[in-house]
């Protein structure tokens, strides 16, 4: 492939795209940019077939691998900090950096006599975070942009071989590598001698087996290598003994998709974006209890309010905001008070919660706090790996907890043993997981302490969430006996005549709330206390 | 030369971690996953220490040292965060150390003692397996398993075996074979290797339960009787009698590694089927002494006092040397016995009876 | 050796010289024998740990710790409710209740006749469209308890 | 071994041949398994697919017998393809031209013809070897027990010094040693032909020495060996015999010959620590101490002396053999003054005087750790490994040997081979790990191995009784097939007294080592009808 090939192959593209065009279907959770959006990362999703690479070079694809290979592996490093890139995968770590220490890695130890790559280069497309899904964005929308970010990465570490792994549940995204992989060897693209430059870099796929852990780049080592996904203690870092023990660089798939942008326009373009700290755009899922759920981009910096108000056009059903958990299991739930906070890496962590990988999913005042702590905690309870008692047994400990509270069982000492559990998780466990694990716990603790005291001191749960800690009430004061909810109600236990004030035949009900979910008037309220019918939901 | 300082005292070493420039300054840092025989895992996090400029805790075993680096071994920090972990332990550890088989030799109960954890705060799910004595040799309780993984570790890096590995996952995981099958019905080999590391009582020799407490018991370090290799071993005795072979993890044979027959096959010493007594036949006795003798359990033999025996053997060996001259005369030695035995015996067959005809079953 | 190990011996055969020399082969050989048996019964890692020189232990090991292998045969369609986030707070326990119910089996296991197995699963990037629920490799959205009965209806 | 058990973990490549190492010397077995895991290369040279043989890099199914001819085709290929180490051979060795004539005639092709190994696989083989340096070579009793034992030892001695693997850390030709002291049983005079220390009888110097250190004269005329002595006692040669802490009515060969001179015999002396098969022919039976109950010192097979420890009292009247023996020569000599001995620190203390490889050894040295011989004087540190800058002899002499065939090849009447061996759960005749429960749980009786095709036509299957015949006599043993052994091979132990394998092994010995031939005899086997 030389640069005269690759143009033309863009021109005839680009002509071709024009009249073919491609459209996106009405369901997808990418919609086109809205106003306060900026797509660098997803700037090809929705905008060209995935499964031609002739489309992405349509949109100047692989133009940036070509200007890399003319620059030295230092220069390209050297780029990659000014522009003021930070790991997308949670930590924030600049990518700059990890090929740095890579490459002074490789350039210490002697070349590998056995052929063996010197280094690896591995893209984490293992999005585990619940509520994050932008990685599979764009290895579904825009492959071709991982591969050449991923090949710019590899050329400045040093490295020849290539693993990207992507978890089995994104079976397209799979599909769209194995297509766009083999069609970028056939253009030269990847393989040997790319660009007639000299440099040799090759992909393999690696596909995850469903464990969260493994998002953890030591796990994530562990696993490529065939063998269960346990965390390692760093030092030694990957960087310096990483798979097989090479250097080896980990990028997440949102910060290599950067990559390309950043060499194709420049780093100041890049760090014109964005905060003081936080350079670029970031891409957020935003789901839960908001009314334009979806995938957005936007420049670092834009706060809370615009995401769920502009973008996501506010709350669903009339319903008061209560909370955005952002950065998943190991990220936190910020009240309305962080709402205008701008959104960067510093400020979310100095809120107590996590940038992650971006998902954000809003709460209203009908999601349970200490239910959602639990929720989290059944969720890494049940992904942490078992080799470090704080994690496997801590996790274990606070979920029984925070189970028993709602489940009416709740006492004071509780509260205390949960605040010396997540004190010491956070500061004695192995890796990330068990050190981020009590984020959920601790920030719902910190801004919602009121609820907590309610489930253990009033077995009350305020949001009608925990069954068996509240009841209904139809409010005679406000219904207006429209008899929505006697239609709705499953075990038929509302009376009351049209246009009469409606009862709950309270011994008969199992509070399944479907009445109050129906009710247009608010009318029917939460109140303390159980009904004799309200089972508690198996957990499992 | 590295220069640090461990709780303010500067040190001077050549590398290594954490832990073993601690120790080699005696400074004693707790560990129960870490075993001088393996390679460091840093997942018990009991050796966690602080390093200046580090957020979080750091594990002693696996953290090299490096120029200026400050570290705390026994701050109230680091002290507490162990406390934590012991007392999580402890929440899924059975408290039944009375009857405990490792008690006085269980590194988690010392560890417990040391830091004065008295009862956990934490209530809640613990694992429960039945005791497992489906296989000889080996007894394993996995409700005392810490998962500290040096039984898996010994298996794999000493033995090279592999007949056990973790299973599962998190809370649920386990120290196995392939589908938890009996060790019998895996490749494993009952060198009891996974024994000898084991902290705790999860992996005992179910020979000796019961048969004597660690400061009940007296060491001897001795040869292997078996193969040529000259593993050596320590004997624990109590009472005069054996009960138990453990590792010796100090000698460049084996450095502590052993075989089923080693570790396990020390039990003929104690037969009942020992000779005990010397033994005639019963005619031979008859024509030293006239007399029908003692019967013995073995049919046509009488017990003999050593004297008569020996006597006897004399007479028999002069009459063949003296009749048909010394190569009338053949002696075996033994690859069984002692250097100074083999060189007496030969000794006797050459000096004594003037013959050659001395050997033994190197060649079978 | 028992038949069903046979039934695709040649597959595996090939896949396991193919996957061989590349490093790591265990998890990419365990994925397309669990796509060729459907699921990896003990004799089947067995012959695996053999063919790639891994203690079966350490197979086995691997095999516990993924969520996504099974050593039980599992049905015809996998029914997989998510519990990301996202559907739980939008409400998927009804579905997973109402799924139990109409399958009769709960979360991780299979229906006798082996038509379906129901999984529960950790966020399939579906947020937007949450409550959702995946069976095979097609996805419902926005899935209400009613809709239940009809959707897996569709799998015969 | 000219090496240290250490030295393997140094190794680049190892050539095991005729050593189930995992189950006979399981400690070593796991040593090798350790550097193979780190990337060492290892051939395995042997009729069973043993564990060792599934992590090879290459496993030669030889035929029972024909190593000398496996080890000259490795010669010829290393030769022919110029791989040897021209260096070595030309300083250090002598009679590498007559031994190149004689591997000449031994091409890929001919080996493969008496092996029954592939051509290319011997090419590899050699390649292997000769390439990856330092390379150890192990061998054990599937080497010596046969009637050419001797000699094929030597070929395994050619093999290492054409490579340069002797005098190195981590190569090295090294025989593992099957009994705890067999070594030192040798080192010290065990032996017709030799006083301690491997001095020859029959040399008048060496003679006259010993004769001076035990003031009388002694025999210049080398004795017999066990299977001679056997021989002697049926033709009424031997009256007498004084056996210590052997059961030769179950471990040695042609058993029904054995007995028969026992038998024979006007006086037997059986010293042991039971009431062994043969005691049960004896005259008298003194009873010993066993190992933990007796101080003194083992000689294991890397040469290491290394000292037992009395930890316990003997059982009964049991006494110590030291004690026995002297109290025996003590009446022999008619003085028992003259016997007597303090401790065995005393004896050894004799013994070191008069055998120049323990010069240096006592036992008070011995307190901190074992130490290998040679040892000339107190202060010698021992000897790690052997040959190192110059042979014993000066020049290590290349001896060129021919294939011998086994002297009992299969024929109609006998069409399989039998090959004897050891398994880890059992030793030897069994006396002792027949006394462990738990050894008998995991292994509670024989099991003849034989190849489904040759057990297919036999109609033998899995677990059935299958009676075993050779020309001397025959046994009963339940059948295990596996394809883990050779077509047209039967593997058996010697474990068990009531399935004594020993029964049918033949009592032909190698000329020079008067090493009976364990390893192959032709049987017949049948399916026995329940």
């Amino acid at each position: 492939m030389t640069l005269k090939e690759l143009e033309r192959i863009r021109a005839k593209a680009q002509k071709e795209l024009a009249v073919r065009g491609v459209e996106i279907s009405p369901d997808s959770e990418l919609k086109p940019p809205r106003p306060g959006e900026v797509r660098v990362v997803l700037r090809n999703c929705g905008q060209i077939d995935p499964e031609r690479i002739e489309d992405y070079i349509a949109k100047d694809g692989y133009f940036a691998l070509y200007k890399v290979l003319n620059m030295t592996p230092e220069q390209v490093i050297e780029e990659a900090k000014r522009s003021g890139l930070r790991g997308r995968g949670g930590a924030g770590f600049p990518p700059g950096q990890k090929w740095f220490f890579a490459r002074q890695a490789v350039a210490s130890r002697p070349a590998p006599a056995d052929g063996t790559p010197p280094a690896y280069l591995i893209c984490n497309g293992d999005e585990g975070d619940p509520g994050a899904f932008m990685d599979r964005a764009v290895l579904e929308g825009d492959p071709n942009s991982v591969l050449e970010g991923m090949a710019i990465a590899a050329y400045a570490m040093g490295a020849t071989q290539g693993y990207i792994y992507v978890r089995a549940e994104y079976p397209v995204a799979v599909e769209h590598l194995q297509t766009a992989i083999p069609q970028a060897r056939r253009l030269g693209l990847l393989g040997k001698n790319i660009f007639g430059k000299g440099f040799d870099f090759d992909v393999d796929i690696r596909i995850g087996a469903g464990a969260f852990v493994c998002g953890e780049e030591t796990a994530l080592i562990d696993s490529i290598e065939g063998r269960r996904g346990e965390p390692r203690p760093r030092p030694p870092f990957p960087a310096v003994s990483g798979l097989w023990g090479k250097p080896t660089s980990v990028n997440n798939v949102e910060t290599l998709a950067n990559i390309p942008q950043i060499f194709l326009n420049g780093a100041d373009w890049f760090a014109g974006m964005g905060t003081e700290k936080s350079k670029g755009t970031k891409t957020f899922a935003i789901a839960g209890k908001v009314k334009n759920a979806g995938l957005i981009e936007v420049p670092m910096g834009i706060t809370m309010r615009e995401i769920i108000y502009d973008i996501g056009e506010g709350i669903l059903n009339k319903k008061k905001f209560k909370a955005a958990q952002t950065g998943g299991p190991l990220g936190g739930c910020l009240p309305a008070k962080y709402l205008d906070t701008p959104i960067d890496f510093e400020s979310l962590a100095a809120a107590g919660s996590l940038m992650g990988s971006g998902g954000l999913i809003v709460l209203d005042e009908n999601d349970c706090m200490v239910d959602v702590a639990r929720f989290f905690m059944d969720f890494t309870q049940d992904e942490s790996c078992g080799k470090c008692p704080p994690c496997c047994l801590g996790t274990k400990r606070l979920l029984e907890i925070l189970t028993r509270m709602t489940q009416a069982e709740g006492t004071a000492e509780d509260l205390q043993t949960i605040e010396y559990l997540t004190e010491n998780i956070s500061t004695t466990s192995l890796c990330a997981l068990g050190q981020g694990s009590v984020n959920p716990v601790v920030t719902t603790m910190r801004h919602f302490r009121d609820e907590y005291e309610s489930h253990v001191y009033k077995k009350f749960c305020p949001s009608g969430v925990c069954k068996g800690m509240f009841h209904y009430e139809i409010l005679a004061d406000v219904c207006n006996g429209c008899g929505v909810c006697r239609k709705k109600c499953p075990d038929k236990v509302i009376k009351g005549d049209k246009k009469v004030v409606h009862e709950i035949d309270l011994p008969n009900c199992i509070v399944c709330g479907d009445c109050y979910k129906a009710c247009k008037f608010d009318a029917i309220a939460i109140r303390p206390g159980p009904t004799p019918k309200s089972r508690l939901p198996e957990r499992r | 030369m590295t220069t640090l300082t461990i709780n303010g005292k500067t040190i001077e070493a050549p590398g290594g971690t954490i832990l073993e420039v601690s120790q080699a300054n005696g400074i004693r840092i707790p560990t129960l996953c870490n075993h001088p025989a393996l390679a460091p895992k840093g997942a018990c996090r009991l050796c966690l220490v602080e390093v200046k400029g580090s957020r979080v805790l750091q594990p002693a075993c696996t953290f090299p040292i490096s120029e200026g680096m400050e570290v705390q071994t026994e701050s109230p920090k680091v002290r507490a965060a162990r406390k934590f972990v012991l007392e999580l332990l402890l929440s899924d550890h059975p408290k039944d150390c009375m009857t405990c088989e490792m008690c006085g030799n269980c590194e988690l109960q010392d560890l417990i003692y040391e830091y004065g954890v008295k009862e956990t705060p934490f209530v809640g799910d613990h694992h429960e397996y039945p005791l497992d004595d489906r296989d000889p040799f080996i007894l394993r309780d996995m409700e005392k398993c810490i998962h500290c993984r040096r039984c898996i570790r010994a298996c794999d890096e000493i033995q090279a075996v592999n007949a056990i590995t973790m299973i599962n996952r998190g809370f649920r995981s386990k120290v196995a074979t392939s589908f938890d099958t009996r060790l019998q019905d895996s490749n494993c080999v009952f060198c009891g290797q996974c024994i000898s590391v084991c902290p705790t009582g999860a992996l005992t020799e179910k020979d000796s339960h019961g048969q004597g407490r660690v400061w009940q018991t007296t060491k001897v370090t001795t040869t292997c009787p078996y193969c040529g290799v000259g593993c050596n071993f320590d004997l624990n005795i109590r009472d005069g009698k054996v009960v138990k072979v453990t590792s010796n993890w100090n000698n460049p044979v084996n450095k502590g590694a052993l075989c089923v027959k080693g570790r396990f096959g020390w039990q003929f010493l104690h037969s009942p089927d020992r000779l005990t007594i010397p033994l005639m036949k019963s005619s031979l006795w008859k024509e030293h002494k006239g007399t029908e003798g003692a019967p013995s359990r073995y049919e046509g033999f009488v017990e003999a006092d050593w004297e008569t025996a020996l006597d006897a053997v004399a007479k028999g060996l002069l009459t063949a040397k003296s009749e048909d001259g010394p190569d009338a005369v053949g002696i075996l030695a033994s690859a069984k016995c002692t250097n100074e035995e083999n060189y007496l015996i030969q000794k006797l067959a050459r000096r004594e009876i003037g013959t050659n005809n001395i050997d033994h079953c190197a060649r079978l | 050796m028992s038949m069903d190990l046979l039934a695709h011996l040649q597959e595996l055969d090939n896949l396991i010289t193919r996957e061989k020399p590349k490093g790591g082969a265990l998890i990419p050989v365990l994925h397309q024998a669990q796509e060729l048996y459907g699921y990896l019964p003990k004799e089947l890692q067995d012959y695996i740990a053999d063919g790639l020189g891994i203690p079966q232990s350490n197979v086995y090991g691997v095999v516990t710790f993924y969520a996504f292998f099974t050593t039980k045969p599992r049905g015809r369609h996998r029914v997989g409710l998510c519990l990301g986030t996202a559907c739980y707070v939008r409400g998927n326990t009804k579905n997973l209740e109402r799924l139990s119910r109409e399958l009769g089996v709960n979360a991780g296991e299979s229906t006798p006749d082996l038509r379906y197995s129901l999984e529960v699963c950790r966020c399939i990037g579906l947020c937007s469209k949450a409550p959702a629920i995946m069976i095979d490799k097609s996805v419902h959205s926005k899935v209400q308890p009613d809709q239940v009965a009809e959707i897996l209806s569709r799998y015969e | 071994m000219t090496n240290s058990i250490e030295d393997l973990a140094k190794a680049k490549a190892f050539l095991i041949i005729g050593s189930n190492t995992t189950e006979q010397h399981p400690i070593i077995g796991a040593g090798v398994k350790r550097a193979v895991r780190r990337g060492a290369k290892l051939i395995v040279a042997d009729p069973r697919r043993i564990e060792l043989a599934r992590m090879s890099s290459l496993h030669l199914m030889q035929r029972p017998g024909s190593d000398i001819a496996l080890l000259n085709g490795l010669c010829h290929v290393i030769i022919r393809e110029g791989l040897y180490d021209k260096a070595f051979v030309a300083d250090r060795t002598e009679g590498f031209e007559e031994m190149k004539a004689v591997v000449d005639k031994y091409t890929p092709a001919y080996v493969a013809e008496i092996t029954g190994i592939p051509a290319e696989d011997i090419q590899a083989a050699a390649r292997c070897y000769a390439t990856s340096k330092p390379a150890a070579i192990l061998y054990s009793m599937g080497i010596t027990q046969h009637a050419c034992g001797h000699a094929t030892v030597m070929a395994i001695a050619n093999l290492a010094m054409l490579c340069g693997n002797l005098g190195v850390e981590g190569g090295g030709v090294n025989p593992l040693r099957g009994q705890n002291n067999v070594q030192g049983a040798c080192d010290m005079g065990g032996l017709p032909d030799v006083f301690p220390g491997y001095q020859k009888v029959a040399d008048p110097i060496l003679r006259a020495k010993m004769e001076t250190a035990w003031g009388t004269p002694l025999s210049d005329k080398p004795g017999l060996t066990v299977v001679e002595m056997m021989n002697a006692a049926h033709t009424g040669k031997l009256k007498a015999m004084y056996i210590m802490g052997e059961n030769p009515l179950v471990t040695d060969p042609d058993l029904n010959h054995v007995e028969e001179a026992l038998k024979r015999l006007d006086f037997l002396v059986i010293q042991d620590i039971f009431f062994t098969e043969t005691a049960a022919l004896a005259d008298v039976i003194l009873p010993a101490a066993a190992f933990a109950e007796k101080d003194g010192t083992f000689s294991n097979t890397e040469r290491r002396v290394q000292l037992v420890r009395k930890a316990v009292e003997p059982p009964g009247e049991a006494k110590p053999d030291w004690q026995i023996i002297s109290a025996i020569a003590g009446r022999l000599a008619g003085d028992k003054g003259s016997w007597e001995y303090d401790s065995s620190a005393a004896i050894m203390a004799e013994a070191a005087a008069i055998t120049p490889q323990y010069a240096g050894i006592s036992h008070k040295r011995l307190e901190n750790g074992g130490i290998q011989w040679p040892c000339p004087s107190a202060d010698h540190p021992g000897t790690k490994i052997l040959h190192l800058g110059k042979f014993s002899r000066g020049l290590g002499k290349f001896m060129a040997v021919e294939s011998i065939p086994p002297a009992e090849l299969p024929d109609a009447e006998y069409p399989l081979t039998l090959t004897t061996g050891r398994r880890l759960q059992h030793y030897h005749s069994g006396s002792m790990t027949h006394r462990v429960a738990g050894l008998n749980t995991l292994l509670p009786e024989e099991r003849m191995e034989i190849h489904p095709a040759d057990a297919e036509p036999l109609g033998l299957a899995d677990g059935d009784m299958a009676l075993i015949a050779s020309r001397r006599g025959q046994v009963t043993a339940r059948v295990q097939r596996t394809d883990r052994i050779k077509p047209g091979v039967v593997f058996m132990t010697f474990h068990f007294p009531e399935t004594a394998v020993n029964l049918l092994t033949i009592a032909m010995l190698d000329p020079v080592a008067k090493i009976p031939e364990y390893k192959a005899t032709a049987v017949r086997v049948t399916r026995v009808r329940s």
